[in-house]
């Protein structure tokens, strides 16, 4: 299925508004106005982006500590997402979550995570449940290199496929850990590879190119949605920041990180549309400058809006 | 009424819950055809085919999917075979199941119960032997519970399953086989009241589970020696019914509490620390704790039965205070 | 003696203890080049070739694989990056770490360390901010150090390297930066002996970690009011220094005990049990606990300020029982 | 590295005193003399017995549940062993450890574990000393089918591999975890395959020959003691008890069960022994007559041990 121009010109739109959010959360964090740890998703829009583009209101996802883009992609507002980053009571999550905790039921977005790898035994349990009600829905574990190290990958990667529940298993390899680089956490090069032992299909696609994301995931969202059970999806891809902002990640290679910034998905993105003819760069201009609108009135919903009150401490602790 | 047993009586807590929501269902470690380790779910896997879900040896997943299912809109039990292993799946219990609807700003439900068996008594084993209450009862957002007599566990689990929030379920190994009389059809004990098992008027007893019927065998001993125990079993430690607590302490000035985990750290301190905090002028002696000393479970049944509190030492400890 | 921050302490007193002895280690996620999320293995790596060692994200292997190492003979100091992660891995601590040598009878040595920050008050919201010594406290087997200044923390890095049991080390967050005279070489502090912070005689406040710093502040308040606090530091919670507890309440005869972790099931409750058992007749007023709330520790600052015990409530308690 | 008649009739011997064992087990359990939880070896006895055969008294095991048959394979005394089962003072752990917890830790067995999985990142832990300290000893962890879906066994087969530790994986594939077989707990046929999830090699064996286990145990263990690091070796096999005693296995195929019991390991080796003219009947005969008459003996002892008194309930708690 040939990607059409709307579509990847939604992608594309996806990617710049997500692109923007992170580099105005770069520039609010050094002027100190946002609290906490912020993990940045600046490099990797293609993926969330591809994987998601295969997904409905009805899907879930999980997500991690770096979650900001699978919420734009799975379509999280920004207003709200960004007033949660400064810990306003407007925010998603009233400001009780943060960047860490945003999620989204409604939507299908099961949460951020501030635990590397516990999405990934949670999207199990969505996806049983989208089996167990007979369902067409699926669920999609987003997860990065360093997560595939946990216990909890093994388990849930086992019990998804005993099962054949409707999971999609996104690893975004972006190649290390916090400091810890792929060669020196693990001794395979694809963690594609670790698909086999369960029984499942694995594939490894150039996770900044959205268009290939999109097809491997869309491949494995439709085995998902007729019952043939999980798949596990490697992209490689790459931060561009530090761990988290603060970070200024003296541990990586200079080199290795020129060459993959020019590898920009974005950038990519916008030379095939252009060669495509499926938009102009003043089409694309427009697209940007709306989607820096969009964040930009983000910032202020969110720099207007109050902060909580002490009596909300301790609300929302348990369901009545 | 009918008489049945602890396990029968959570059984059928859980039959009458999976008849009246399709979204109960039940996962664990050999909880089909074998019915669990302690035969607490024999039968159901036929009576309710595909909602009785052996899983492999997978703790953290048993839990962490539990999580997933019950944020997604269903309702899940999950067995993990011993409370001792729940070190394995701390995690998604404490910052996962309990802590999702807070950190999402109210926007999830995370309707599930985790039932796990505890106790000692058995010959098991420092691994096989434990009860672990008190780290539950230190996380926000979870509720514990633990029933002591047919009846409770069976209008407990109703509750259990019926609340919106997760809830841990401990029975215990030693109770399993005892007998009383049970409600039939729906019978539903609310989370939070807790339960006078022996009314006296000399010295209040607090004790839970197993515990329970530790303390009520000491107070028929004690009755002969002219002290009239009150037993209060609190039935569920979070919500934990104070103003109980306190009521009896009213009558009586004094206190004993007496629970199987290890003393150091253990829930008594809760309990004494409110008490210390809210009724210290309703106490006219020292608090007691009887409980297991500070070491693991032996596994020679000649030691292990130094370790479990036993009614001499209830009796003992209460006898102090006179 | 030499000014230094409790970060360099700790630091400080590992390096003491590698060049001492070549079968120490440590091993944990980022602590080589990265230094540790919060610094405090800066430069080891270069200074100990081989022996400062990054792990993949597989704490149950950091804390199972050090237990194998400790038993095979040498002495580990395993890094877990924040204590709220420690969900993962407390199988590998209470089942294995802790029972070892018990049920083994006496014949395995498990000395190793666990270092890890505890904490709130950087907006790190609910999973990343957490205080959960009481878990461990109730592991017999195990001791659990919780130092509140840069020479405490050297001293007891020292006690807890040399022992031959495991020992949680906790080190607080917020105290990595502050500064204090620490004395230089070997320098070893015993487990299980208190410390009063500072000397009064109104009233005891038993506080640990960051919150002896909440505390003296508190103190100093109270002392312009005319209440006279001693605030005792017991340093390390298994052991405790029961009998420096109850000296102080002879003197003051009122108890506050301040910390950070969720009150409910905290280890305050531990401390309001012994006292309320073992010297009930030295209270003349009630015993107060100033603690977390029961709820998850909200991200926003304007939140989590409130959710942390605060000088105020420390004054407003002491108040209260005058 | 073609086997001696003596070292195979040494084989035998082991075997010969793990079923011994073990069959006394089942009287005394039958006969309310052992407390608690027995899990037996029987019909297992090849794999202790073939891989310990590679081992010295410095490398280290770390045992399961089931543990009888390492123990006695790494070179435990039954008399010991016996009268922990009993819960003796003057057994291995002075009665307070019992079956699931024996160990001996001179001998390098690092024990018996309750917790199902968590000997793997311990067996890791001793490995990695063996090389720490130069050493050329090496480490061999025993688990299961069940235990192959923990999360312990994908950290610490990634660990050992990233820092090519000296270890040996030994997956004892009975085909069950308790009631769960394993075609219900995973879904691939052969453990052995997990291994290239981490890029070592991983081969699968009869588990009931013991000629088989020894030889490919043999080059794993070379392999790790040469410092090329960790291999996975799984011997496929059937436990012809009940998970424990008292189980009756209802879950069993009977046929499986039946075509299990003509694989006898020990017959087997005997057949083989006799045919290779390594041993006649009656030196085989005379070997079990001596085994079982130190079974005997054990039992004896346990049975006249005292039991541990009050006081040891508060000792070896912490070590001074
Ligand atoms: C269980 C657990 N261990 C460690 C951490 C600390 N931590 C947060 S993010 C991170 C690195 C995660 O690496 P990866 O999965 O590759 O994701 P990336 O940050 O590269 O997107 C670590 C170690 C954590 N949050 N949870
Ligand atoms: C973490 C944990 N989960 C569950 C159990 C209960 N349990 C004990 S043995 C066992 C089955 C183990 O199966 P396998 O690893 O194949 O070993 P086998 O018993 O077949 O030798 C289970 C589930 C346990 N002891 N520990
Ligand atoms: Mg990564
Ligand atoms: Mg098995």
């Amino acid at each position: 299925m040939e990607l059409k121009a709307d579509q990847l010109r939604g992608f594309y739109e996806t990617m710049m508004t997500i692109r923007a959010f992170e580099l105005k959360a770069v520039e609010l964090f050094a002027d100190n106005q946002l609290p906490g740890f912020v993990h940045l998703y600046l490099g990797e829009e293609a993926v969330a982006t591809g994987v998601c583009a295969s997904l409905t209101n009805k899907d879930y996802i999980t997500s991690t500590h770096r979650g900001h883009g699978h919420l734009i992609a799975k379509g999280g507002k920004v207003d709200l997402m960004m007033a949660e980053l400064f810990g306003k009571s407007t925010g998603y999550c009233k400001g009780k979550g943060g960047s860490m905790h945003i999620a989204d039921v409604e939507l299908g977005i099961l949460g951020a995570n501030g635990i590397v790898g516990a999405g990934q035994p949670i999207s199990a349990g969505a996806a049983f449940a989208c089996k167990y009600r007979k369902s067409d829905a699926v669920a999609v574990c987003f997860f990065g290199d360093g997560a595939s190290n946990r216990g909890t990958f093994h388990e849930a990667l086992n019990m998804a496929t005993i099962w054949k529940l409707p999971l999609v298993f996104i690893c975004e390899n972006n190649l290390y850990g916090i400091s810890n680089c792929q060669r020196d956490h693990m001794r395979v090069t694809d963690v594609a590879d670790r698909a086999a032992a369960y029984g499942i299909p694995g594939v490894t696609v150039d996770g900044n190119d959205v268009i290939a994301v999109y097809e491997a995931a869309a491949e494995a969202v439709a085995r998902a949605r007729k019952g043939d059970g999980p798949s596990l999806v490697e992209c490689k891809t790459w931060r561009w920041r530090g761990h988290f902002e603060g970070d200024p990640a003296v541990y990586k290679n200079q080199e290795e990180q020129e060459a993959w910034l020019k590898k920009d998905p974005l950038v990519r993105l916008e030379k095939k549309l252009i060669e495509r003819e499926y938009a102009t760069k003043t089409q694309l201009d427009e697209i940007k400058g709306k989607v820096e609108a969009q964040i930009a009135a983000a910032v202020r919903f969110a720099q207007e809006s109050p902060y909580p009150v002490p009596e909300d401490l301790l609300t929302d602790v348990y369901a009545e | 009424m009918k008489e049945m047993s602890y396990a029968e009586a959570i059984r059928d807590g859980m039959r009458f819950e999976m008849q009246r929501d399709a979204n109960v269902f039940i996962w664990g470690e050999d909880v089909g055809i074998f019915g669990g380790c302690f035969g607490v779910t024999g039968g159901l896997v036929t009576e309710f085919p595909g909602r009785v879900i052996d899983t492999p040896i997978s703790e953290t997943a048993i839990v962490g999917a539990a999580v997933g299912a019950a944020a997604a809109g269903l309702r899940p039990i999950a067995e993990i075979m011993f409370v001792d292993f729940m070190g394995v799946c701390m995690d998604e219990l404490f910052n996962q199941a309990a802590k999702m609807r807070y950190m999402f700003g109210g926007k999830a439900k995370i309707p599930m119960v985790l039932r796990t068996p505890c106790g000692a008594g058995m010959g098991a084993a420092a691994q096989h032997s434990q009860s672990m209450e008190a780290w539950f009862t230190h996380i926000p957002g979870i509720k514990t519970v633990m029933p002591s007599t047919p009846a409770d566990a069976k209008g407990l689990m109703a509750a259990a399953v019926r609340d919106d929030n997760p809830v841990v379920y401990i029975e215990h190994k030693q109770l399993l086989g005892i007998k009383g009389d049970v409600p039939e059809g729906d019978y539903c004990i609310p989370l939070g009241k807790a339960d006078i098992k022996r009314d006296g008027s000399d010295v209040t007893i607090v004790a839970w589970s197993w515990m329970v019927h530790k303390a009520l065998a000491a107070a028929e001993e004690l009755a002969q020696q002219g002290i009239n125990a009150e037993v209060l079993d609190p039935r569920t430690l979070v919500p934990l019914d104070t103003a109980a607590i306190l009521k009896s302490l009213e009558k009586t000035g004094k206190l004993v509490i007496v629970h199987e985990a290890v003393k150091t750290g253990g829930f008594g301190g809760e309990i004494a620390a409110i008490v210390a905090e809210e009724g210290l002028d309703l106490l006219d002696a020292p608090i007691k704790r009887v409980a297991m000393p500070f070491a693991p479970i032996p596994f020679s049944p000649a030691l292990e039965k130094c370790a479990i509190p036993s009614e001499e030492k209830i009796i003992a400890a209460v006898k102090s205070l006179f």
